[in-house]
């Protein structure tokens, strides 16, 4: 707890750093899931593939990927947006089958109601699908928001600071309040962040119970 | 069979994503660090805290003389700063003379501290140079505890191939292919050693194996306060085996001669017991770089 | 790219698969990590997993706790038990089923809860105890889901055995770190397609077993 | 507006045939029933009209242009559907749910909210239920919302597939008197899709019986069907075979008449005698 207390302003930083690799990921995986599991959708034969093999994607161990990358597309290792775009690609890995599956469940009856009734192809599924695929939607996020959080910190390896540097470093110089609490926060991060969404669901789909599931 | 277009797609969406947009973040980084005119200079460490603590007093020592100082702490590897040092978008780098030459010549020979810092400026690439180095070392070294020396009467590691039992090694992976090595090992001195391979560079795990009596020889750091601590024994590299690893500040031509003047004066007073003592301190405290760089600098009557 | 040929040109040649420290020998322990991960995991959480769903008592404890337990970072669990016990598997274990836990929990009661309460009513109205609700209906129409949980856990658990080499075990970690420490990326690179190969046969051993389940069951 | 169905076709990839050569009139301003079990291609028929599906051949037309020449989603904009489990939007509001159409026609919040209110009146919903999810209401007021969402766009044509087959029976006939006051009144081209006897005769001024694969077993008003059913077919489904509507009467003590079906079952009474009766139920 002391050395907590006598390395608050560092702690603060990495949480600050930390959240600033997380979120972009996550928004972007998102962001990328949506239109990709549509088109799975849409094109049945795709979906196999596309959902499996954004699904392996959760099979790259996540240190190599973080150094492969950039040596892959020829960035600089320390470029945080290499780390963005290793964790976007293991967001994805979760989040395309469960967005996937989340548009897919969209009751046929309604949709069907809603061609019947006028909507264009377009309309339809910013208007009707994609707010019913909502809950199911956000649960996905919300895996990809607690695992992406928890994936940050071994970017620390590279370099790259977040609380993961609490490891790295607790580690080399064996400050177990360190490791600990760098464990601690990323959970507690992890937490909020969830518990953020769920609000957010509850304010942005009110006809879902709990919104979300 | 299914499974292979799967993979394929993965593979494909893998480049696909990170291909996207790479370039914009890079030119604003570039941007940042890239003002030339500018007095400030860019101070970089290694991810690795006895490191960050020498960069630290090195900053603060610029500071101390009327210096900007702006700190790039905890870079993981040498592929990525040392082109920021080329590019000048780093100015001052804590390293050490062997590793630095055997990164950038492979072939180099080990010898004496000045041998190697002789053949290191050889191979230093254009607009970097480096300053005095130090006395203090931190380099790989072959260690056992006292009671294992004790018994198999070991004090060099030439002495380890008399020793009538399976030893295993505890370092990092990298010691498998390293001329210090596996390899080396075999065929200067004639020692066979098994590896296992544990990932903190000689930290407390290492340690920990060494002291379970998991292996019977680590590789620790000299510089590491925990070889005192336990009263582990260093043995003689009698053949010049592990490059010198002196402490050595690398430069790049924004540092002008001031600058260099001070950092000189630290390197001066770094020997092997000061490096000691900071590397103590900082596990003994837990104390962040910055407070353990500024109580050595204050002891050493540095900072006025 | 160049460096993702020279990395197919490590995995084909025979040489690397060889020998005491080669693939061959590597893929065998990080197979063996892999299973050992799971045994352990699935014997903590299989029963407590399938009880929850039985019973629906402590479900959102069930449902927190594996959230939390997710957000857990495995390198700093990793670090922080090998601290306490040393070099070797155990603290790269305790990681490991950590990590697995959580996905084979919620496939057990998951796969408990998909079975329709008109199922479970007709067995109980049929005169089955709770055990035999349990055994004969509950485990066998669920056992699709429950087998999926222990496939999402073994895809996370081959991945991240790599970790076990960080502290002194082995596994194809031990390749991979090799390769980062002395920069010998196509290493490094041929040892991380070993690691998504393996996920990918383990993978379609699941999908296979799963499809004949669900076709033994009569789910299709 | 009338709708007409000529040799219609519709064969699926597969070579199964949904409806083959089917032609039919529907007449301004009245309803006609589809009827027949499940499988005999009466929603295929349906769909054709607002191009929900394509006639492999044939053509379908309204005050005779086929619909075909017209843009799928402006034409379903001017044609009301409603349809078994209302297939109501979770996520809206019961206003903006029948408000969907005006809405997507270009009207201004305010309008379409005034008239989604005026159609619950019609519908008879009470206004207090206008703030609610579509699932805080029970299966009666849902299919009201779907029927005044139907309604709102004020379309001429009405498509109706078994909009009242998931409520139970109590609640439907009160809603398909409510549909028949509804027809009184706004005098819409309806096409209604059953698979219920009861159904078709009380709402129906034209039933077409159909068979599998959408041949015609029989076309006529409720009274030619009941009365001169044209096959075999026609009188099975109607259950004429089983006695079930081959009706007695006997006189009453205190005057009146009691009715039962051919098995004897009671039925109810009358008051006058049953020759001036027409037979229906």
């Amino acid at each position: 707890m002391e050395w907590i207390l006598n390395n608050l302003p560092r702690i603060t930083d990495l949480t600050v750093a930390h959240l600033l690799l997380a979120l972009p990921a996550v928004a972007a995986a998102f962001l990328i899931a949506v239109p990709v599991a549509w088109a799975a959708n849409r094109v049945r034969p795709l979906r196999e593939v596309l959902v499996s093999g954004t699904g392996l994607l959760y099979a790259i161990p996540s240190l190599p990927l973080f150094i492969v990358l950039p040596i892959i597309l020829g960035t600089g290792v320390r470029d945080t947006f290499n780390v963005i775009v290793a964790l976007t690609i293991f967001g994805l890995a979760l989040m395309v089958r469960s967005a996937a599956d989340a548009l897919d469940s969209v009751d046929s009856g309604v949709r069907l109601a809603s061609t019947a009734m006028g909507y264009s192809p377009a309309k339809r599924f910013f208007s009707v699908e994609l707010p019913l695929a909502g809950p199911a939607l956000l649960a996905g996020l919300r895996v990809v928001s607690v695992s992406t959080i928890s994936l940050v910190s071994v970017s620390a390896v590279l370099g790259v600071q977040s609380l993961g540097s609490l490891f790295t470093d607790g580690f080399e110089r064996g400050i177990v309040p360190s490791i600990a609490a760098g464990i601690l926060l990323t959970a507690v991060l992890a937490l909020l962040l969830d518990l953020l969404l769920i609000a957010a669901g509850r304010v942005l789909m009110p006809w879902s119970p709990g919104g979300g599931r | 069979m299914r499974m292979y277009p799967a993979a394929c797609a993965g593979i494909a969406l893998l480049t696909l994503s990170a291909c996207g947009g790479g370039d914009p973040l890079e030119t604003d980084d570039d941007a940042a660090t890239d003002d030339g005119d500018s007095a400030e200079l860019v101070i970089g460490s290694q991810q690795y805290y006895s490191n960050t603590i020498i960069a630290e007093i090195y900053a603060q020592v610029l500071e101390n003389e009327g210096h900007e100082v702006q700190r790039e702490f905890e870079i993981g590897q040498r592929e990525v700063y040392i082109p920021e040092l080329e590019s000048g978008a780093i100015d001052v780098f804590p390293e050490y003379t062997g590793n630095l030459a055997a990164y950038l010549d492979p072939d180099i020979d080990s010898g004496d501290p000045d041998s190697v810092h002789a053949d290191l400026q050889e191979v230093l690439p254009e607009g970097l140079e480096t300053l005095d180095y130090a006395d203090a070392t931190d380099q790989d070294s072959y260690v056992v505890t006292a009671e294992f020396a004790e018994e198999n009467d070991l004090t060099t590691v030439a002495d380890l191939a008399e020793v009538d039992e399976d030893l295993s090694i505890a370092a990092n992976s990298e010691f498998e292919t390293r001329p210090y090595g596996i390899g080396g090992l075999s065929e200067t001195y004639g020692v066979e050693l098994t590896l296992v391979p544990v990932e903190d560079s000689g930290g407390p795990l290492t340690l920990g194996a060494l002291l379970d009596g998991d292996v019977e020889v680590a590789n620790i750091y000299s510089a590491d306060p925990a070889i005192e601590d336990n009263d582990l024994v260093i043995l003689e590299d009698t053949e010049s085996l592990v490059l010198p690893q002196n402490v050595v500040p690398v430069v790049s031509e924004n540092v002008d001669d001031e600058a260099r003047a001070a950092l000189n004066e630290v390197q001066n007073v770094l020997d092997q017991q000061a490096l000691l003592d900071i590397n103590a301190h900082s596990q003994s405290t837990q104390d962040s770089p910055a407070d353990v760089a500024q109580w050595w600098l204050e002891d050493q009557g540095m900072l006025d | 790219m160049n460096h993702l040929i020279d990395a197919f040109d490590v995995l084909l040649d025979p040489e690397s698969w060889s020998g005491p420290g080669g693939f061959g020998v590597r893929m065998l322990e990080h197979l063996w990590y892999t299973a050992l991960a799971l045994i352990i995991s699935a014997a903590i959480a299989l029963p407590v997993g399938l009880m929850v769903g039985h019973t629906g008592r402590g479900r959102a404890l069930a449902v927190i706790s594996t959230g939390l337990v997710r957000a857990l970072p495995t390198l700093g669990l990793i670090t922080l038990a090998a601290l306490f016990v040393g070099i070797g598997l155990t603290a790269p274990m305790i990681a490991f089923v950590v990590l697995a836990v959580p996905s084979i929990l919620a496939g057990a009661y998951a796969g408990v809860e998909s079975v329709s309460p008109a199922t479970t009513d007709v067995a109980k109205a049929q005169g089955m105890s709770g055990w035999q609700v349990l055994l004969r209906v509950e485990i066998p129409l669920g056992l699709p889901l429950i087998i999926g949980g222990l496939r999402n856990a073994t895809l996370q658990v081959v991945a991240t055995a790599t970790l076990a080499a960080y502290v002194g075990a082995g596994g194809l970690g031990r390749q991979l770190f090799l390769g980062l420490r002395t920069q010998d990326y196509p290493l490094m690179l041929a040892a991380s397609i070993a690691v998504i190969l393996l996920a990918i046969v383990l993978d379609a051993c699941f999908e296979f077993s799963q499809r004949l389940l669900r076709r033994l069951l009569g789910l299709v | 507006m009338a709708i007409d169905f000529r040799n219609v076709t519709k064969t699926y990839p597969d070579g199964t045939a949904a409806v083959e050569n089917f032609t039919l009139h529907v007449p301004s301003h009245t309803c006609t029933v589809l009827l027949g079990s499940s499988g005999c291609g009466k929603s295929t028929l349906l769909r054709m009209v607002n191009r929900m599906i394509d006639p492999s051949s044939g053509a379908v037309l309204i005050d005779d242009n086929d619909v075909a020449t017209t843009e799928p989603v402006a034409l379903r904009r001017r044609i009301g559907y409603v349809m078994q489990d209302s297939g109501l939007l979770p996520h809206r509001r019961v206003i903006d749910n029948i408000a969907t159409v005006p809405r997507l026609t270009g009207a201004s919040k305010a309008d379409a909210h005034r008239r989604a209110q005026e159609l619950m009146e019609i519908v008879g919903l009470d206004a207090a239920l206008a703030r609610r999810y579509p699932k805080q209401l029970s299966g009666g007021q849902q299919q009201r919302v779907g029927v005044a969402r139907g309604l709102a766009a004020d379309p001429n044509i009405l498509l109706m597939d078994e909009p009242f087959g998931a409520v139970d029976p109590l609640v439907r006939v009160e809603l398909q008197r409510e549909l028949q006051r509804i027809q009184t009144d706004l005098r819409k081209t309806i096409i209604f899709v059953t698979h219920d006897i009861d159904e078709a005769l009380t709402l129906g001024d034209q039933i077409v019986v159909l068979k599998k694969g959408g041949e015609v077993a029989q076309i006529g008003t409720p009274e030619n069907i009941v009365e001169a059913p044209a096959n075999d077919f026609v009188a099975q489904f109607l259950g004429l075979d089983s006695a079930r509507r081959s009706l007695k009467a006997a006189p009453r003590e205190g005057g009146g008449w009691l009715v039962s079906d051919g098995r004897g079952r009671p039925l109810g009474v009358v008051d006058s005698a049953p020759d001036q009766q027409h037979a229906t139920d």
